[in-house]
């Protein structure tokens, strides 16, 4: 089954530094694309590209209803509807979206309001926050994280109190795997009126999603995260929320008329969605949930899950490393420093042998911060890693260990 | 002179026999590397662009610069010492006249991996800043 | 050599409305895409995808060095340094980014200063500087259009003056197919210390730019427009203008470092673009602008102007038919109304006939307003428009027009 | 009854040899549309959502929609002159009981192309909206 499946992405067969064979553990930063999503950007591009919307003509009409099928594609694996599903850039422009939108709708108001996050964002769930913040004098409210690598849920449910405009938190933790219990916290925070914000990129890689049950105003993810193209990403957003959501960008199809006195604009999604969209970004974003949803997502879940463990217990072995968050490692993220060695010099050497991992501070630097550590190397887990790929990572890691003294 | 060294390190590193042994000496190198001076380990000296935290300090002495330097990853310790063997105790104008594709004449992107050479163009474009700015200098 | 040209874009042997073969006359919309910019995207994704510039790995940098290359070439291009090239969605993204940037970085000085556009802009020409002027309490001025469908120079001369911030232009109108003196336009703007912008969306597919010859501080454009992949789009900036300018979006990538406490960023390009970029656009950009230096840009334009030529004499045979701007129609960008008839029935009959063009406003209801209509048919050329794709419009324009009667 | 009046209509279409006889067909309709009230041309009776002006303004009179319509263009107006045929001087209920896959039952993607469906959509939610709001109107 695993080889099927690993058969169908073409990348995989490669091999790098002359003649090592690609063991590729990057999946967190972005995820290999399958031949159907390859296939299904080619075909878009061969016999039906035009631009959506805009055309009363037959290809402009196969384009619309290609990108409008994939906006109920993503509707349909979020369980949400139709018209919820902006497609964006990626998780960071839904984020800057949300934030600066949320800023035109209720300016003012967020004086002396708080908006919370927690310390395991990544930049893109703090930093719009932040300028927020500056701009409507707003306060940043940081829920702790656990020595265990957990969110505090009582810290969380304490802050998040009347002041509390905006909870924005992230669904698992791209440095450590967390998987954060967002129901509570969205139920805390739509108690008290406020806005409740889901950072789903990394969540969705390995979870089926539904946005009712989470009771989140909004949800967002990366379409090259979930073996889908560059440049597309999603904001699913309550409808009742959006519509009373100001727009973000302007221009072309998302207004309702122009004039030079007074322009009006349409409804959402498309008041979210100016100027020509990433129609081939989102039409590859639908083969890719396609794909996905004829896979077996639990036995892949439980895979990634022993695949993991295999690797925190190989790990182990050393007792120089120390694994951050490690009950959460097996989720499929596992984030570690080693005692004396640079993950830098670590993630170099794997490199030299056809590993590749990501080294650095994963756009986490609060977190880094909150674990005293610079950088960590990071190994996550996609539906096609392998034993092997296991394997192949933990013989690397003690050889480049080994050479590091 | 640096094109002399440069084709000495050239040599070194084509006689080792595979990555392993290549990154070995290079770590080796960046062990070798003189002491550098705490009260200089500040923001100011920091090269801009490495994905490790790298440290350059140059001092002008009798038209000679002189560099502390260093870093906190081993591999680009390394470097940063291959880098002192070349540009260390040189003259603004021997710098300046050099050819700046050391990684070429290296062939590093064939004995380490291309991304090793980012780091290393930020460093020498640092370096070379350095001996600009002295080279400005009135005797 | 028109076949061979046309035997790179596999859209076009295509029929429709079962077995009429598709004459695509809608350019100024989107253009079709070359064999080798598909392959360029199915390549990258079948060897060397990963996130660019994070990764410490062998794919990364291969990503990493095609994404930057890609920059490299849009740069040339443009005559413009490598750091200049900031990658966007496209056109209108890259519009909404120079009015945020400008207010967050001018503010409080923009009250009472004049933000000077023109009639015949795009709504993405348009409606970002009217929020802007909106917050900030600017004014927005509008140079006229004569009846001949040119800019009103002199308008435009005396409208930019002491009091203006930014002069934001486009090079050639999507509706008229006017060129305009941009050069004397950003001139004036700079002489007067104001920002000159330039939205080069439709220029660009014909011409050749030197964005140091036209003055400006800005220049945008779609990739989509000109037969690349959607998704992607380019703000060339004068790198001392960027380097003043404050961030768009946040998050990862164009962050130096992030506390709870401070954010400070990084440097243009990166500083602008946040987040995980559309690594595959920019390829396919750089693909698309590579095969367009292979080709005789010359002799397209001549061509393509040779071909606008009879059309709108053929046009002219029927004595209803007006059309906005004729004398730049022969840029290759035709804009009509017939007498008696509405745009959007011809588009429709045309349609069935194979023949795709655009009937609308073509986001540029101020325009249209101008010109006293409500929508017009359009016709626009690209380098594989054809003697035959203008016969065959002609021919299915007059059947049209005789079955509307 | 309304299913009838579609199979008649499904009929024609379906008898005229080519799309030029069809399109021909459909304008006629139009033509033979009743004079829209010119009081009624206002923006508050606009359908959205269609790439023409369309009008649809409503009358309920003993129990029946009595449906005045227009539109500036010559081929939406034969599909509104079509949409008369079908749902003017009917029961709300009649209208909120009959199948709302009109273009499907016309056929109307073969006949037509598939993007004439579009505002077709937004005219038949309109009517669809008017039957439903008159029948909560108590008797
Ligand atoms: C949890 C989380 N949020 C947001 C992002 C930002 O995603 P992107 O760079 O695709 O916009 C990432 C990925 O880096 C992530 O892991
Ligand atoms: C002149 C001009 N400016 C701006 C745009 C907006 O481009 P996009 O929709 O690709 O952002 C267009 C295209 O529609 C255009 O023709």
């Amino acid at each position: 089954m695993i080889q099927e499946l690993r058969s169908q992405f073409p990348i995989l067969q490669r091999y790098v530094h002359g003649g090592k064979p690609l063991v590729y553990l990057d999946n967190a930063a972005t995820t290999q694309k399958p031949q159907s999503v390859i296939d299904a950007i080619s075909n878009f591009y061969t016999t039906s590209n035009a631009n959506a919307h805009r055309g009363g003509h037959a290809l402009g009409a196969e384009a619309t209803a290609l990108y409008e099928g994939a906006r109920s594609t993503v509707a349909e694996f979020l369980h949400a509807q139709h018209d919820s599903i902006v497609f964006t850039r990626g998780a960071t422009e839904s984020l800057n979206l949300l934030a600066v939108s949320i800023e035109r709708t209720y300016g003012a108001r967020l004086a002396g309001k708080s908006i919370v996050v927690s310390e395991m964002e990544h930049h893109a769930n703090i930093v719009p926050w932040q300028l927020l913040c500056e701009r409507t004098g707003a306060d940043l409210r940081v829920i702790r994280v656990t020595d265990d690598g957990s969110l505090d849920m009582e810290h969380a449910l304490e802050h998040i109190d009347e002041s509390c405009a905006v909870v924005s938190i992230v669904h698992m933790s791209n440095v450590l795997g967390t998987i954060n219990d967002v129901q509570t916290v969205c139920a805390r925070a739509k108690e008290l009126g406020a806005i409740a914000i889901v950072d789903g990129s990394q969540y969705v890689v390995h979870h089926d999603v539904n946005v009712a049950e989470i009771g989140c105003d909004a949800y967002v993810f990366s379409g090259h995260k979930l073996y889908a193209p560059f440049g597309i990403g999603v904001l699913c957003g309550r409808y009742e929320f959006l519509a009373e959501l100001e727009p973000y960008q302007t221009g072309g199809a998302m207004i309702d008329r122009v004039s030079f006195e007074k322009t009006t604009y349409g409804e959402p999604p498309v008041r979210f969605e100016a100027g020509t969209p990433n129609i081939e970004g989102a039409i590859g974003l639908g083969a890719a949930i396609k794909w996905l949803s004829g896979l077996d997502r639990d036995a892949i879940r439980t895979k990634e899950h022993s695949l993991a463990k295999n690797l925190v217990e190989g790990l182990e072995s050393d007792s120089r490393v120390r694994i951050l968050g490690k009950r959460h490692a097996l989720n499929g993220i596992v984030s570690l420093v080693v005692d004396g060695i640079h993950a830098h010099d670590l993630g170099v050497l794997m490199d030299e042998q056809g590993v590749a991992v990501r080294t650095g501070h994963h756009c986490a630097m609060p977190l880094m911060q909150r674990f005293g550590v610079g950088s960590t190397l990071r190994a996550s887990l996609a539906a096609y890693s392998s034993r092997e790929d296991v394997d192949a990572f933990l013989h690397a890691f003690s050889k480049s260990c080994r050479m590091l003294g | 002179m640096i094109s002399q060294t440069i084709e000495e390190i050239a040599k070194t590193l084509d006689a080792l026999p595979d990555w392993e042994e290549r990154y070995g000496a290079i770590i080796a190198m960046g062990k070798g590397l003189a002491q550098y001076p705490e009260e200089h380990r500040t923001e100011q000296f920091k090269v801009k662009g490495c994905q490790s935290q790298v440290w350059l300090h140059p001092t002008l002495r009798n038209g000679t610069i002189y560099f502390d330097a260093d870093s906190d990853a081993l591999i680009v310790k390394g470097l940063v010492a291959l880098l002192m063997k070349v540009y260390n105790e040189r003259t603004p104008a021997e710098i300046l006249n050099s050819k700046d594709d050391l990684a070429q004449q290296l062939s590093l992107e064939q004995h380490l991996s291309p991304n090793r050479a980012n780091g290393l163009a930020s460093m020498m474009k640092q370096i070379r800043l350095y001996a600009l700015a002295y080279s400005l200098v009135k005797a």
